[in-house]
């Protein structure tokens, strides 16, 4: 037996959103995101607060989850360089569907201050689908509420689809990843 | 200071600077530099390095190696620094001295692309994944250039609806 | 027969939804001691859906894709070998099954097959989670067995129902004030049983990312969530029968599980957290020094 | 009496040499010695005083004879004794040149390899 | 028939002649040597003869030199000096033998000549009636010993030959003097005539002294400590085939002339003069061999040992106070002893003269790949040893029961000894079994033909002792062990000996059946043979790793086993469980252990011996007859139980053993062996110490077990090797059959008998699991192991089952016995024992937790990649293990009621109070339980479950087994992933000082404390001249002082 068992080499099918249940799934989905605790950049920083008494964001029945098989949320805290992405990537793509992103600050819209860094990446979109953005560098704890307040519209509505596109045009962001991932090490399929 | 005197009896010195009370900078040729760390180590008290940085002096085409000591007891800081030939950037390891230094050392390489021989893990991605240009920190390295071939245009600040954008992008991807 | 299957389905799924709110609240109440507002008391049924609606699940193997059926079996097993409502033909549910002994060791298949499917899915995390929950259990095992013990050779009975109706007849009847070390010791042990704060390394949410269901996820997850409310539920109910009298009635055994789970409620949210060995030590004296206490009154009085 | 004394005396050198003497040619003459004494010993054991040696001849039959001679047992064990003792100190001196001509001493302590 | 002065003659003649030849015809020289003594043979043997067919009444007495016997010098032949003489020819034959097949010590023609005179001497000496004749005897024997040990060519001959001769000299001398006294105080010198004057005991003080000066003299001879420096040097320095002789044969003359002189001369004080010197001797021979490196001197302090054994018989043998009944047995151990001793030294000398190198150390891997020097080492041994069933065991036995009750301290003596002999001569045996297979000499022929002598004399033996001491030995157990011996003859091909073993296994099933009754015999027979033929199955895969004596060992172990069972008396018991042990001993020491099987053997020796004593203090030997008096017995033959089930202060041989014995074997060892001690056990309570009466006894047998099943599965928790850790549990779970056991209760002893047959299923499977595991894996060590799910399913479930079964988690087989046992205890009341139970129930779900996930969960190790499933066979027997764990998890009852029955065939016992009701379940007075509807709900409740779970789940995808959430890195390896190491540590630094190793540092200091007496005790053989000389004269004056009476 070689190696190949250690990951599973198989395209994920395409998932489609509906049935009977499907309001009521919004709904619960909705009140019910548990964010995966991985701080990757500068703004994770402003999740403690988010997260703890001043804030409280629990009362919106959002939790810090210390894996990404359980999470639905996953954070883009500021800028993220090439290494960091791949990460990223890796962390996105292991959670369950239905899941979603949120990029926080300026540094995953345009680069922000790091626009011409060697090192960070410009535009976050070209490799995962993001749902929201939270400007401001940092967004403070406030904002970032109020991000994941229009989240959960977006999800009530039915509208916050990245995972779904995501999976539709995944061969379109594998491009686009490889084409700054130059070393590719990692399964094709990262979960 | 004393240690200066005692300094310039040993090694040579090109140039020293008292800045404060408790940070010295000496600069000395590249032969000189590891008996001189070996003398600050085991005999004036400079048992930690602190870092290893390194100055790329395009216009004299030399990089600049700056070791910063710290002596606990007397509480001092020295910076020892050697300048090395910017185009042939080789140097000698201190890892032997300090093991942390490997690490420092390791970074440079990357950064400056000045060669430890005898540095074990040389070589080795610290920071930079899969880089493929030379490297970064130099200073004839342009950064905004590469940022824009490699990581795309800046985006325009006037785009609000980012999503529909690239949906196009997806249309258009399949299209071709 | 088949009423009584029935009537237990319906208990079961009471007592996952009894369970389930007892979470809830016990959210609630951690944040209103934490000044925040919290989440609702129903946010563990909203949890429960997401999970069980998720769209995609991983699988690592097959006891990883039976460890929950096995979870939620041990739960609703101890569950419904521990009569609710003693005498009451529906509410004492399947506890002919077998007595106190029965119990204490069916409790343990569940967290078997659960310690199997998580240590199956390969992650390191798992089968530390897994290892810290047993060697806990040798800690807290000891100073509940004496207090079962003291109870059992009391009352000259190993049934839950035994124990019960010796302590029929008021309120200072109760094993709680008969045998008040033995409670005390029951009642400390209950703490690790549960979990909670001081004895929490097991999970430990962040370090290892609550342990053994680290790879647990969507339906899977959602079995295991379920599982847990209604094993959390057997033990409250085994603690109200075996130190609070037992209940007369339906509202009467709402009423005494919510007073058991009280009490690790307000330890967890004062207390920080013992390592392990700390945990088993304290375990193996503290508590069972009170125990001990009551079983040599127990054993001189014979 | 006197013989007694003597053959205890011999027995007691002997012994003397084999306890305490160094020289492996020492030990084998106090062995020699106490064979010795035990020989005197028998002899004085069997004589009695005031009667003959027990060679018979055929005159001496038709009298009383036993009540003349010397009880001639002892005599006759220790001639054999003797050719006993004699064998013993020839297969002992016979060993020792073979010890002497192996390590060139004769020193007891150099032949202690055997023990415990 | 053949006069007697005929050998002596030719001998004397042949001697003479051989010296004159040897410088001119080599050859004749040779011819006439060896036709002497193959004349000697035959003449003795001729005379012995003689005497057995009892054509020689009397003794024959021959006249010398034409005067009758009072005056002239007489030989004196009778049945014991035939005999004697027999020996020695024969022992001189082999070694003559020997000689030639490795080559004659030059000059030859002299040392042939000596050899002749050596053993002419000795049987003179043996032969004569006449006290000064009886001198010059031990004069020519001495000289031509003196003689043969300064002409050997070994290394340190010279100088043995010195002492020996310093020391002889002065011997000599005291029995000169002595023998001129005893002519001056009686005027004679024949030996009858003395004897007949003095029949009616010596009454004056100076007789006395005169005897005791004969006696010491011969003492020296006879090696009597601490006068047996010279001895022991001549052992070690001189020519093995001298040695054999002088051991083996002319040393045993000595101590006939010794036994004579003391019967001729009946001393008043003779019987603790026999009892001091010959303990003494005994015990410092024993215990000062244990720290011996040399292996000649090692086989010399046995052999003084044996000597002192002989002279401690002696003192019995002489006093005529005893019974006649019990001198004559005693007269037979006697016997036995000095052929044994003979032939089994003989045969170890000229073994150890094929090995190189004379250290312990140089026989390393001697045993291996020499079957014939393993056969005569083995049963040389053995023989010495004293284990069944060689003829050494007889000489122990009759010894011990003839001395009479209130000489019980010798008794504890004799066995102590015994048991030191067992850990020397078996740290030499593991020495010798292991280690890389070395060639050893090939000169076998006389070692070979001299323990074969041992084993053939086995049946001739058994024949006259077993009837005369009426132990009805099971006939047909003893017709199964002879062909389980014969399967050895197959060991040309594997397959065939393991189709020949179940072959054998049914018949013995077959010839069996008529024992199956539902009592507790009957209960462990079909225990014994059904589970041993089951676990056969199993054996093969790998067999053929094993030496061709594997089947043969296995099958005797089981049919021991059988006969332990179906004895009716504690020595037949006895007997057969001395066969278990030790062949068992041999399949253990066929694993790589390096200690295990030489500790299993001293413990089980210990055990055993303190069984033997037991059975001594027994008024009856029939099990179950008369009434005991004390404690003392119980707690003596409990021990041999309690150590086979390795309880707490007696475990320590079995982590080794279980670990490191064959993979094959330990199924058997842990299953079904271990279960022989809750047998024999379960016999000390009911028909020894009775099962109400003793409380206390039992009470701390119940701690006893509790501690063991805590301490062995905090032990287990930490143990890192596969079969270690099962070794523990077993231990572990043992120990809650005893706890059970020491109940006494109905309940409690219906708890043990269902854990006993349910720890058979599961423990069994475990290791036929772990064997199949190991066989494929190729290590036990568990974190090299670790995702065998993937590969091993079948193997995976089963030992699942039989987990969730050991760790008593309903609804399978286990939790019966769990729930019958905490009923049982808390009927009683033994609250304190209760709690622990629990506690240590509670921990063994740690380490069942650590067994499947080691080794079959977790991450699936890269050089296990290509590991298939176990062995056809393998799973065969796992699947019918499995089986009953299953059906008996629903049905208890199908064990439950033949236990009732088993139960109500013993005295004090009644069937289990568990009333059986159809809702509830099974009732007792305390609880109930419905085992069949846990069983059901489980299985319905699971069923259900999974279906709704597979119609409303997600969309599950199988992912690889790397793809983990692992911080978004990716995992390199599966090393890395896999948490195997270590596993409790968290855990051990909290209860890590409970499992400090306290009783096997206990054990290892008494061990070592006694090495350091022993390494002091023997500093007294300075191996100097002058001392030795100094201990013979100050003994002898002490023995003079102490034991004459003269004041």
């Amino acid at each position: 037996m070689d190696k190949k068992n250690y990951f599973l080499d198989e395209k994920p099918e395409k998932l489609t959103y509906g049935g009977v249940f499907r309001k009521i799934d919004d709904w619960a989905r909705a009140r019910s995101l548990w964010v995966v605790a991985y701080g990757t950049g500068c703004g994770s920083i402003e999740l403690r607060p988010t997260f703890t008494s001043r804030f409280d964001a629990e009362r919106l029945g959002m939790r810090m989850v210390g894996t990404p098989r359980q999470a639905d949320v996953l954070i883009i805290s500021g800028y993220l360089t090439v290494k960091t992405l791949k990460r990223v990537i890796r962390v996105y793509e292991q959670m369950q569907s239905p899941k979603y992103v949120v990029a926080l600050g300026a540094c995953p819209i345009n680069g922000g201050m790091y626009y011409d860094s060697y090192n960070a990446i410009n535009q976050l979109d070209l490799y995962l689908p993001v749902d929201v953005w939270i400007t401001g560098c940092m967004p403070r704890p406030e904002a970032i509420l109020a991000g994941f307040k229009r989240l959960q519209e977006l999800i009530d509505s039915g509208r916050a689809d990245g995972w779904k596109k995501y999976i539709e045009n995944l061969d379109w962001y594998r491009e686009n990843q490889r084409k700054i991932i130059k070393n590719w090490k990692m399964p094709n399929y990262n979960w | 200071m004393e240690i200066l005197e005692r300094l310039r009896e040993r090694f040579e010195v090109l140039e020293e600077k008292v800045q404060r009370d408790d940070l010295i900078f000496v600069g000395t040729t590249g032969k000189n530099l590891i008996p001189m760390l070996v003398y600050l180590k085991e005999y004036e008290g400079f048992k930690t390095l602190v870092m290893i940085s390194c100055v790329d002096w395009i216009e004299e085409g030399k990089f600049q190696l700056s070791y910063n000591l710290w002596a606990p007891k007397q509480k001092k800081n020295i910076i020892v620094k050697v300048f090395i030939d910017r185009k042939q950037p080789n140097f000698t390891t201190i890892y032997r001295i300090w093991p942390q230094a490997e690490v420092y050392e390791r970074e440079i390489h990357e950064m400056f692309g000045v060669n430890f021989e005898g540095n074990p893990t040389q070589g080795e991605e610290l920071i930079l994944e899969d880089w493929d240009d030379i490297p970064p920190m130099r200073r004839d390295f342009d950064t905004l250039k590469y940022s824009m071939e490699k990581f795309g245009e800046r985006a325009p600040k006037s785009r609000i609806n980012i999503r529909r954008e690239i949906s196009e992008q997806y249309d258009e991807w399949r299209r071709k | 027969m088949w009423s009584k299957i029935f009537y237990a389905f319906l208990t079961l799924l009471g007592g996952i939804a009894y369970g389930l709110l007892l979470g809830g609240i016990s959210r609630k109440i951690t944040a209103r001691m934490q000044n925040r507002r919290g989440p609702t008391v129903w946010q563990n049924f909203i949890d429960l859906w997401k999970l069980f609606r998720k769209k995609t699940a991983v699988s690592h193997g097959v006891m990883f894709y039976l460890a929950p059926m096995f979870r939620l079996v041990g739960g609703a097993g101890t569950f419904l070998l521990v009569p609710i409502v003693i005498d009451s033909p529906y509410l004492s549910n399947f506890s002919f099954g077998g007595d106190l002994i029965v119990i204490m060791y069916f409790m343990v298949l569940g967290c078997l097959g659960m310690a199997l499917g998580a240590a199956e899915s390969g992650h390191p995390h798992a089968p530390i989670g897994v290892t810290r929950g047993l060697s806990q259990m040798a800690g807290y095992e000891l100073p509940f067995v004496i207090s079962v013990v003291v109870l059992m050779i009391a009352d000259k009975t190993a049934t839950v129902e035994g124990i019960v109706r010796a302590q029929q007849g008021g309120i200072l009847h109760w094993h709680l004030f008969t045998h008040p070390f033995a409670a005390a010791a029951a009642f400390i042990s209950l703490l690790g049983m549960m979990t909670s704060y001081p004895f929490q390394v097991v999970l430990a949410p962040q370090e290892i990312a609550v342990g053994p269901p680290t790879e647990y996820s969507s339906t899977f997850l959602s079995y295991m969530f379920s599982g847990r409310s209604v094993f959390a539920m057997a033990k409250y109910l085994l603690f109200m029968d075996l130190f609070l009298g037992g209940a007369g009635s339906l509202l009467e055994a709402f009423a005494k599980t919510f007073l058991v789970f009280l009490w690790p409620l307000f330890i967890t949210n004062v207390f920080p957290r013992f390592r392990l060995e700390q945990s088993v030590r304290f375990f193996w004296t503290w508590p069972t020094f009170i125990g001990l206490v009551d079983l040599l009154r127990i054993s001189l009085m014979r | 009496m006197a013989f007694f004394v003597a053959s205890i005396l011999l027995i007691l050198i002997g012994l003397y040499a084999v306890l305490v003497k160094r020289n492996i040619m020492k030990i084998v003459i106090g062995l020699s010695l106490m064979d010795t004494g035990v020989n005197v010993l028998i002899i004085s054991l069997g004589f009695i005083r005031g009667r003959t040696a027990p060679i018979v001849n055929v005159k001496d039959l038709l009298v009383n004879t036993s009540s003349k001679v010397v009880d001639p047992l002892p005599q006759a064990l220790v001639l054999t004794a003797i050719v006993i003792g004699v064998a013993v100190t020839a297969v002992a001196l016979s060993i020792v040149m073979l010890m002497y001509s192996k390590k060139n001493t004769l020193e007891i302590d150099e032949y202690k390899e055997l023990k415990w | 028939m053949v006069n007697p002065i005929v050998i002596i003659g030719i001998t004397l003649a042949s001697a003479f002649f051989i010296g004159i030849l040897q410088a001119y015809a080599k050859v004749w020289a040779r011819v006439i040597f060896i036709l002497t003594l193959v004349f000697d043979l035959l003449a003795s043997g001729i005379v012995f003869y003689g005497f057995l067919s009892g054509e020689l009444a009397r003794p024959i007495s021959v006249k010398i030199g034409g005067f009758p016997p009072p005056i002239g010098i007489n030989l004196l032949v009778g049945k014991a000096e035939a005999a004697m003489a027999v020996l020695i020819f024969s022992v001189a034959f082999l070694g003559a033998i020997h000689w030639f097949v490795k080559g004659l010590p030059q000059p030859e023609g002299k040392a042939m000549v000596l050899f002749l005179l050596l053993s002419l001497g000795a049987t003179g000496i043996t032969f004569t009636g006449d006290f000064f004749n009886l001198f010059v005897f031990i004069e020519i024997t001495s000289i031509a010993a003196y003689g043969l040990v300064a002409s050997s060519r070994t290394k340190g001959a010279l100088e043995a030959a010195f002492k020996y001769m310093v020391v002889g000299s002065i011997s000599s001398t005291f029995i000169l003097l002595g023998v001129v006294f005893l002519y001056k105080a009686t005027g004679s010198l024949n030996m009858m005539d003395i004897a007949g004057k003095l029949l009616g005991g010596i009454s004056s003080a100076v007789l006395a002294l005169i005897t005791l000066l004969i006696l010491s003299g011969l003492l020296v001879e006879l090696e009597v400590f601490p006068i047996n420096g010279w001895a022991l040097d001549v052992y070690q320095g001189a020519d093995p085939v001298v040695v054999a002789l002088l051991a083996g044969a002319a040393v045993k003359a000595f101590y006939l002339v010794f036994l004579k002189t003391a019967g001729f001369l009946p001393l008043s004080s003779f019987f603790s003069l026999a009892l001091i010197f010959g303990g003494s001797t005994y015990l410092a021979g024993q215990f000062f061999a244990w720290r011996q490196r040399d292996v000649r001197r090692l086989f010399g302090y046995s052999s003084v040992a044996q000597l002192g054994l002989l002279i401690l018989a002696a003192g019995f043998f002489l006093n005529s106070a005893l019974a006649s009944q019990s001198r004559l047995m005693i007269g037979a151990a006697i016997v036995l002893l000095i052929f044994n001793h003979s032939f089994a030294k003989t045969s170890l000398f000229l073994l150890a003269d094929n090995v190189k190198g004379s250290n312990v150390e140089d026989w390393a891997g001697t045993l291996r790949g020499n079957p014939l020097f393993a056969f005569s080492f083995t049963s040389s041994v053995f023989s010495i040893a004293g284990i069944p069933p060689m003829a050494g065991f007889w000489a122990k036995v009759l010894l011990i029961f003839a001395i009479p009750r209130q000489y019980s301290w010798a008794v504890a003596l004799i066995l102590i000894g015994a048991l030191a002999e067992v850990v020397y001569y078996f740290h030499l045996y593991r020495v010798a079994s292991q280690g890389e297979g070395k060639e050893a000499g090939g000169n076998l022929f006389s070692p070979f033909v001299s323990s074969l002598l041992l084993v053939v004399s086995v049946p001739m033996v058994w024949g006259i002792f077993s009837r005369k001491l009426s132990i009805p030995l099971n006939g047909q157990v003893l017709l199964l062990l002879g062909i389980s011996l014969g399967i050895y003859l197959l060991g040309f091909s594997r397959p065939l000996q393991w189709l020949g073993s179940l072959a054998t296994l049914g018949y013995g099933i077959y010839v069996l059946l008529p024992h199956f009754k539902p009592d507790l015999s009957g209960f462990f027979l079909a225990l014994v043979l059904f589970g041993g033929g089951a676990l056969l199955i199993a054996t093969y895969p790998g067999s053929k790793k094993l030496p061709s004596t594997f089947y043969p060992a296995y099958l005797v172990v089981v049919f021991s086993m059988a006969g332990v069972v179906l004895s009716s008396t504690w020595l037949s018991l006895f007997v057969f469980w001395e066969v278990m042990t030790w062949s068992s001993f041999l399949l253990i020491n066929m694993g790589e252990g390096k200690k295990a099987a030489w500790l299993y053997a001293i413990f089980s020796a210990a055990g055993a011996y303190a069984m033997l004593g037991g059975i001594y203090l027994l008024p009856s030997l029939r099990i179950g007859v008369g009434k005991v008096p004390g404690l003392l017995p119980a707690v003596l033959i409990s021990l041999a139980f309690l150590v086979k089930m390795a309880t707490a202060p007696l475990h320590i041989w079995a982590r080794d053993a279980y670990g490191e014995s064959a993979h094959q074997f330990t199924p058997l060892l842990s299953g079904i062996m271990s279960k022989m001690g809750v047998f024999g056990t379960a016999l000390v309570v009911v028909y020894i110490l009775g099962v109400s009466s003793n409380p206390v006894f039992r009470y701390f047998l119940g701690w006893l077990g509790v501690l063991t099943a805590f301490f062995m599965t905090l032990l287990a928790v930490f143990q890192d090797d596969l079969k270690k850790l099962l070794a523990y549990s077993s231990v572990a779970q043992v120990g809650y059959i005893l706890l059970g056991v020491a109940l006494g209760t109905p309940l409690g002893w219906s708890a043990s008998l269902y854990h006993t047959v349910n720890h058979f299923f599961f423990k069994a499977l475990l290791f036929v699991a772990a064997a199949g595991i190991i066989y494929r894996v190729g290590t036990s060590y568990l974190p090299q192991m670790g995702g065998l799910i993937r590969r091993m399913p079948l193997t995976f479930f089963a030992t699942l089952l039989a987990i969730i079964s050991l760790a008593g988690i309903p609804p399978l087989s286990g939790f019966a016995g769990k729930w019958l046992l905490y009923s049982a205890l808390i009927e009683k009341g033994w609250i304190f024992i209760t709690v622990v139970a629990f506690l240590a129930s509670t921990l063994a779900f740690l380490y069942c937790f650590k067994i499947l996930h080691s080794v079959f969960l977790g991450q699936l190790q890269e050089e296990n990649f290509n590991v298939k499933e176990v062995p056809l066979t393998v799973a065969l027997v796992e699947v019918l293990l499995l089986l009953p764990l299953i059906i008996l998890g629903a049905f208890p009852r199908l064990l439950l009621d033949p236990i009732d029955k088993v139960l109500s065939s013993l005295p004090g016992l009644s069937p289990a109070p568990i009333h059986y009701g159809r809702v509830m379940g099974a009732v007792t007075k305390l609880g109930h339980w419905n085992a069949l509807f846990l069983m059901v709900f489980f299985a319905g409740s699971f069923l259900i479950a999974l279906v709704f779970f597979a119609i409303t789940s997600a969309r599950i995808r199988k992912v690889g087994q790397l793809d983990v959430g692992y911080s978004g890195e990716v995992p390199r390896s599966a090393e890395d992933l896999h948490f195997g190491y270590g596993l409790y540590e968290h855990f051990r630094k909290a209860v890590g000082w409970l499992i400090y190793p306290l009783v096997t540092k206990v054990w290892k200091g008494i061990y070592e404390g006694i090495n350091a007496l022993a390494e002091m005790g023997r500093r007294i053989y300075t191996g100097d001249v002058n001392t030795y000389a100094a201990y013979v004269i100050a003994l002898s004056i002490i023995i003079l002082y102490i034991f004459s009476g003269v004041k």
